[in-house]
């Protein structure tokens, strides 16, 4: 590796430096390719062992509509979004006015000169980028002019802030997977950049990065791609999908990641199959038909999808069919807001299907979560025989995330139990495919290719007994419905178990699940210092498990928060706890954005003060 | 001379008629579904066909019960109304040594289902897809369903006054590599059609006009055992001859009257000229004989396109031959723990 | 009117009669035609002014399996179905053994003559019906005769029990809308056979029925056809279905009842369209199209369609838009049994649709609540401009309920808020789709062909601003999704209030809603027989009102009743007074049978043993 | 000669062009759907329309968010992804004296909603139907639509493997009355056959090649511009006269080349000979056209299929003539009390 030296700004005199701890969003129009020049920020601050989380605000458009993306970097290891942002990068005429006050009083204000406007605030730093010139400059062809503009602000703000040279570099080479011309191209206009800032511009704000070690050991990764990875792991043998934002990107990064990881090295053959289906009822229907054959199946999807599969999600659940559906949450009713995040799909989810169902539901909070829910989601799934929805949403699934890298299965996988010829060889009694044997409620299954005579069975959506035969006798129905509860109370003793974090002497519960624990172990910290002290609970699955009662019975109060209007955590939780419904505080938020650390503790001492 | 003939009481694979029976039927007597049902276990213990390797699918109606009528040794799934087909699609990958039928109605395929009729065909699934098509609704009683002909009167309902859907029509223009069309009433061409239907490696749509005796059997209905009876037309004289047998073709018919065309097992079908040639093999003219017999008012019957050069779907996605996937264990489908080492690092 | 004459039985010596208080069965085929036969009994009965209802146990098939009807006659107007049966006739070889064995001891065996089995009971008369040689003697075509066999049963019991054969003429003349010769036909046949029976049979059981006054004013009228002529007179003008059990007989009944009362009698033009469509997803979409179009839109369905319904249903929640749908609730989950009854979508249909959303719920209990609430659920979703849910099932959709007679509407139609030319005119500020002018969530809007150049507007299932502009603004987004909870919390003002029974010195509630208020009835006073006074609340609506709140405070305990696995209702009671958690006990049902008193009493006293 | 034309600055009903306009686009710069807007504007200002005598729908893609880019005017339903047609079927209803036009994506069109498109064809709904075909889903970043061709290779998506479906095979199938095919690229074709299309009181399809200029404008793709513009044929030069005018024919060609057909009200279709003289009026050979035009690699463009004897939905309906339906009130809406004692009576 080269080292690559490149000047960066001084301290300027009489300024204290503000290190690792501030927000610069970069406002561009949607399609210009900014995307590459942010990802490249984001993991050079990464590697240069800084804290660091990026969220992308995008609109519901393909090229032309505004887009912010805001990087935060933070020595204490927050990574929720902030409301603030120290820095603005601004690219698009159409936001320039807003943009600009975005900033806050002492921050800085990056700006393509070609961008005309008569304004100026004098509480903050502007900062011209002559983007025209610099890329001309560059020799780059004219059909990728304006997509390497983008790298004029990386390289400014390298320059002004001390963004380390090599590993925008190593970015680059990772993001070019070693391409050498691109790299060059785009490295040599950063650099041009750099230099240019550095030689014109003179730094009068206090932003500045500086490496740490606090990334260490750690990965950078949205939800959707971890997912996709730990599905690879988990043994994914049929996917099914219909692009939809937020999710399209998980079944991509399986389709683009699978080949490597799963073909015969030396045939090409593949142990999976993938097919784009022509909607979501026929997703969820080829889905649910290879779960029956006997394959870890999967569809992914957002709320729209989810609506279109409630009938079949029905039928798996009735059938006893194993299905992994992961639901990338954005806002809703309806089309909503397509590019915002949310967390509103859980009471759909939880009470999905006509008739009396329970469904199993996971939740996970970060990438490595993602990943491991990727692979456990299947063993759960064909353990219970029955659907298991995977929630995450656009933020978690979009974004990237510092996180604990992937860790590898710790537990052989789980085919749940499954009868081949050899088992039915050995059975003692008449095999029945809804017969609760062990008194758990999970019967045995058989599946197609095996060449027991007594193994075939006939799967429906209808009345049945113990031996899939049609029935309409009242006793069988209930019999069989309420061995489907035993089944649930099964699962409920071995789902992922809440995460709890404590602080000593607290009287106050935080409980949460998802993508908020970053905004709220930040906000924990606020609260401490205004005098507030909690314990928080992260619940990663529904059926509840036992530690959510105590949690709830601990403190004199709970707040609830999450990402949607009607507090449908809070409904779930009272209707499964009313005896501790008069201590549970609702705190939802519906406004499409990750949620931030402030948000959260006003909202709590607003509370508190009441 | 005749073909190669079982003992008589058990095929060559030593199976007696019975193993491939299904339960008691509750369908009405004298249902068109009932005599499909009849030929689907004639014509898979006439192939040798191990009941366990086939799997059974269907949507929801009378039509969509009958798989619990027939093969009780293969495992069936009854899916949603009009839903068979990815259900299908996604079962199909379990093992692709299978051989899959499936059962719809006219309502299940043509009303609620018609998309998905529609992009399996797209995608060549190897399965036998069988339209039991007698005009109307009859587990919900006796709705019209979009085959249905314009102008058809029935006594609860009224009128019809739409457009009815050719399933032929359908299936010619979404370029399905196997069709056919039959009436239940026409037992022998019935089945030979299933025969020729499971060599084939692809999508076979079989359009079996199947009287609903309690909702739509009036003489003038065009779904009626005395319609069909009196407006059938046959294409051809159609008989399928498997590949453990010589094919002969007898006497009747002088030289240049046969058409026999080769499946991919090796099996062959033999088509003999009746009114006049007919090349299966030519879309369009397909197209036109069809639209032209719905315009006289006749019932044409037989194999009216046939396309053996398609791949189907499974072997578009290279899977292994020897093994199916729902065998596979953890050590194929787990990466191996190194190669996550090399993810993580990727992960930035 | 002629006055029949026909002999019956006189009562047996030393027998103590038991008179109209009994119940009797008939045990047949599907597809038999038997259909015919037991209403002519149950209107013949009515007729006698004895309170009368009839339950019909059907197969998920249309000619052969087993079907049951029972008919129940109570002096004391108890309209429940009953666990026990007194008398049964069978005609269905199939299921002879098992009919038999159903008898009561004490009570009677009807049975058809050919059907020969070996068995006996002595604690119950048998009585042999020559059915076959009387349907002979009857003259009736080959054709017929299997069809009109059936009258020998009515014939039979009419002269066995004393039921009027006046009345059975008058029901006969009734059915076949006054065509001579099938009343002729089947009317000689019952005659023949009640002669017959008086002659040959020797009566030993108690049971009779005698003229009562007890059903005058009343009507007998199944759910789905009270339904259908209730949106007639709320003058719906759209109707889009797609054929399921239990809910065709819905649309059915409105398709060949409208052209009498509502089309022009000289033109013979229409205000209104039917169309069957495709499917359910389909069926939605063109009365939601129609609903915003500005007609009253009506589709009714099943759980199954109900599914299939889920994402529609969200975009009409959020674009507005009127449209109501009747779920005439069959037992589910999947397919579940589709002839058997449930109350089984209730949670279901609460939270339908992706992200936040609230849904109107109406819940009908008699056959004259069908009717009302099939034209007022029109007024509450054009009020309110947003789907209104009619929650009926197969007991009362199918099955012939004794209720009040229909009742003309009381208000005026409600079109809700709407401009037109000259509404706009008059506008003294901009006209917005969803402004919030009078503080209530609800905004005023136009429809298709209105001419004035500002009345347009574009609908959409995404974020939009007050004057239906797309917007992905947070705030907006917000204040949007918040007037929606308004306009639900205006809703709540003007539900359906519940009904209540009270018994003094009560302190035990129940609260039921839908189709078990009878049972309901009839248990408690079964219960206050044994010492527990109770009083109960039907509960006609969701969101809920005051009254229900007030109900679950009164009481030391509350049972709540209903129809499913889950306990719906009380889920949805706990989510919304987790405060009166701890004094709900839910009872729920959920063997596919429409309840009886006596499954009430036992659950109740087991729990107040407790 | 030259038909009548307005002053230039209004129409004849004395509208400015910009008051057909819609919002400021936010589609792609180049993208097609912006230049088929464009001749949305254009014919409905040409015909004369009243802006608020239209009513617009669509589903969900980059071009059904196109109706909020032309006629704001007008009111407008942005429906669900493929189930356009439904929500229009409905609001016909409302009041049929007012036309309407929705438009469509090939995903939307033949992925998800091909039941309900091929539905709604079935019913002839009075609609001018606008299919934007590019060959992929441009809204949700480029994968493959069931129109893409096979073959077809895109940089992130791979391969398309599957068989395309033709949106005009599919409406011929469905034997829809309006049958036009057209490329956005031919600005002047386009404008005439949407107003041939909103004179025509039936379903109108027309499936329009728009390119995607962000995911599938490669010069090879079919899709493309450059294709387009290279394989485009004309059926024949067609041009449309409203009824108002006199149909002149300019001398160009020579007499018997030119076909002329007339419209429900009046208007008149020109249909100039170029190669061969067509007759839209045959389904059958329309199909054998197009499928030759197919297997040629030919973007055949023009009217492909005419019928204009077949009734309309809402003609099928028997509603009044004089007035809309959605401005009746309770008066007529609800019976009179004295039906319901009656009604009553009967309920025994
Ligand atoms: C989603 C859904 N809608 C409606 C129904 C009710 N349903 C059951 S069978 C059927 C029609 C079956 O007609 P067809 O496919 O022609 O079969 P047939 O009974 O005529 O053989 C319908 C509408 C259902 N089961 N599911
Ligand atoms: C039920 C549902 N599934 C998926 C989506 C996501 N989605 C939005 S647009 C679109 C495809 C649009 O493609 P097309 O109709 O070809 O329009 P184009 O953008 O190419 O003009 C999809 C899949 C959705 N909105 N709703
Ligand atoms: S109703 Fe019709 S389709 Fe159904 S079983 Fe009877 S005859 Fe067959
Ligand atoms: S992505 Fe494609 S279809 Fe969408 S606006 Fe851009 S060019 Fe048009
Ligand atoms: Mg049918
Ligand atoms: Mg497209």
């Amino acid at each position: 590796m080269t080292i690559v030296k490149t000047k960066t700004q001084k301290t300027p005199v009489g300024v204290k430096r503000v290190v690792n701890d501030f927000s610069f969003t970069i406002a561009t129009m949607n399609g210009s390719g900014s995307q590459t020049s942010n990802l490249l920020l984001l993991r050079a601050l990464f590697k240069m062992g800084i804290p660091v989380s990026g969220k992308n605000l995008f609109p519901s458009n393909i090229q032309g509509l505004p887009t912010w993306y805001t990087i935060r970097v933070s020595k204490d290891g927050y990574i929720a979004r902030r409301d603030e942002t120290e820095i603005v990068v601004a690219l698009n005429k159409d936001t320039f006015v807003e943009d600009l006050e975005k900033v806050v009083p002492g921050g800085a204000f990056y700006y393509a000169d070609h961008l005309k406007f008569n304004i100026q605030r004098d509480d903050i730093t502007m900062y011209p980028m002559p983007v025209l010139k610099l890329v001309k400059e560059s020799g780059a062809p004219t059909a990728l002019r304006d997509y390497v503009a983008n790298m004029v602000y990386v390289g400014s703000l390298a320059g002004m802030m001390g963004i380390d040279m090599d590993k925008i570099k190593l970015a680059l080479e990772f993001h070019f997977g070693g391409r050498q011309k691109p790299i060059d191209l785009n490295f040599g206009l950063i650099q041009a950049a750099a230099e240019w800032a550095v030689d014109n511009l003179e730094k009068q704000d206090p932003f500045y990065v500086e490496p740490m070690d606090a990334t260490d050991g750690l990965i950078l990764a949205d939800g959707n791609t971890s997912a996709a990875l730990g599905s690879i792991y988990g043994g994914v043998q049929f996917l099914s999908w219909y692009p939809i934002t937020p999710a399209s990107s998980l079944p991509e990064a399986l389709i683009h990641n699978i080949s490597d990881l799963r073909d015969d090295p030396e045939t090409g053959e593949k142990n999976y199959a993938i097919i784009q289906a022509e909607d979501e009822l026929a997703a969820i229907g080829m889905a649910v038909g290879a779960g029956w054959s006997g394959l870890r199946a999967i569809t992914s999807t957002s709320g729209p999808g989810i609506s279109l599969m409630t009938e079949f999600i029905g039928l798996a659940y009735f059938a006893e069919v194993p299905v992994v559906i992961w639901d990338v949450i954005r806002v809703g009713p309806s089309t909503g807001l397509p590019t915002r995040t949310s967390q509103g799909d859980l009471t759909m989810v939880n009470f999905l299907g006509h008739g009396d169902t329970q469904q199993i539901i996971l939740l996970p909070g970060t990438a490595n979560e993602c990943f491991e829910f990727g692979w456990r989601a299947f063993d759960i799934a064909e353990r219970h025989q029955t659907p298991v929805f995977v929630l995450s949403d656009l933020d978690l699934g979009m974004n990237q995330w510092m996180s604990e890298p992937f860790e590898y299965p710790d537990e052989p996988m789980d085919r749940g139990k499954i009868h081949w010829e050899g088992d039915m060889e050995k059975l003692q009694e008449k095999w029945g495919r809804y017969k609760d044997v062990d008194g758990d409620g999970i019967p045995y299954r058989t599946v197609i290719g095996n060449r027991h005579a007594a193994s075939s069975w006939f799967a429906r959506g209808t009345g049945h007994d113990e031996f899939a035969v049609y029935s309409e006798d009242s006793q069988v129905w209930e019999e069989n419905m309420a061995r489907l509860i035993r089944k649930y109370e099964t699962a409920r003793k071995s789902m992922p178990e809440p995460i709890s974090e404590n602080m000593r002497g607290a009287v106050i519960g935080i409980l949460a699940f998802g993508s908020t624990a970053a905004a709220i172990d930040e906000a924990r910290d606020y609260l401490k210092e205004a005098g507030i002290k909690t314990n928080s609970m992260r619940v990663r699955a529904i059926p509840f498990t036992a530690e959510v009662k105590q949690f709830l019975k601990k403190y004199d109060v709970v707040y609830v928060v999450e990402l949607n209007r009607d507090g449908q955590m809070h409904q779930l939780l009272t209707l499964e706890y009313p005896e501790f419904a008069g201590k549970m505080v609702s705190l939802p938020k519906h406004d499409g954005m990750p949620l931030s650390a402030s948000w959260v503790k006003e909202a709590v001492m607003a509370e508190e003060q009441k | 001379m005749a073909a190669k003939k079982s003992n008589g009481k058990t095929n060559l694979i030593g199976l007696r008629k019975r193993e491939y029976r299904g339960g008691v039927t509750t369908l009405c007597a004298g249902c068109g579904h009932n005599s499909i049902s009849n030929q689907i276990i004639a014509a898979c213990y006439e192939l040798n066909i191990v009941p366990e390797e086939i799997v059974k699918f269907s949507g929801i109606g009378c039509s969509s019960k009958s798989p619990a009528y027939f093969l009780n040794r293969s495992f069936g799934f009854n899916t949603l109304h009009g839903r068979m087909p990815s259900v299908a699609t996604g079962a199909s990958f379990g093992d692709t040594s299978l051989r899959a039928i499936a059962v719809s109605g006219d309502g299940d395929t043509s009303n609620i289902g018609l998309g998905q009729f529609k992009h399996v065909m797209r995608r060549n699934l190897k399965l036998v897809y069988i339209v039991e098509n007698n005009g109307v609704y009859g587990l919900t009683k006796g709705q019209f369903s979009a085959t249905a002909e314009r102008g058809l009167k029935l006594k609860y309902q009224g009128e019809n006054t739409y457009m009815p859907i050719d399933i032929i029509m359908e299936a010619l223009s979404s370029d399905a590599t196997f069709i056919a069309r039959s009436f239940a009433g026409d037992a022998k061409q019935v089945k030979e059609l299933l025969k020729a239907a499971l060599t084939h490696e692809g999508l076979a749509i079989l359009d079996i006009v199947s009287p609903c005796v309690t909702f739509n059997n009036r003489p003038e209905s065009k779904h009626s055992y005395d319609w069909g009876k009196e407006h059938e037309q046959q294409l051809h004289d159609f008989s399928f001859v498997p590949k453990e047998e010589e094919i002969m073709i007898d006497g009747e018919f002088p030289e240049g009257s046969t058409r026999t065309i080769t499946m991919h097992d090796g099996s062959t079908l033999v088509l003999k000229k009746l009114e006049s040639d007919y090349d299966p093999g030519d879309r369009w003219n397909a197209m036109r004989v069809v639209e032209k017999s719905n315009q006289e008012g006749v019932l044409l019957t037989g194999l009216i396109h046939l396309n053996t050069r398609r791949a189907s779907l499974a072997k578009m996605h290279n899977l292994p031959e020897d093994r199916p996937l729902n065998r596979m264990t953890e050590r194929e489908l787990r990466p191996a723990k190194k190669t996550l080492d090399a993810l993580n690092a990727k992960m930035f």
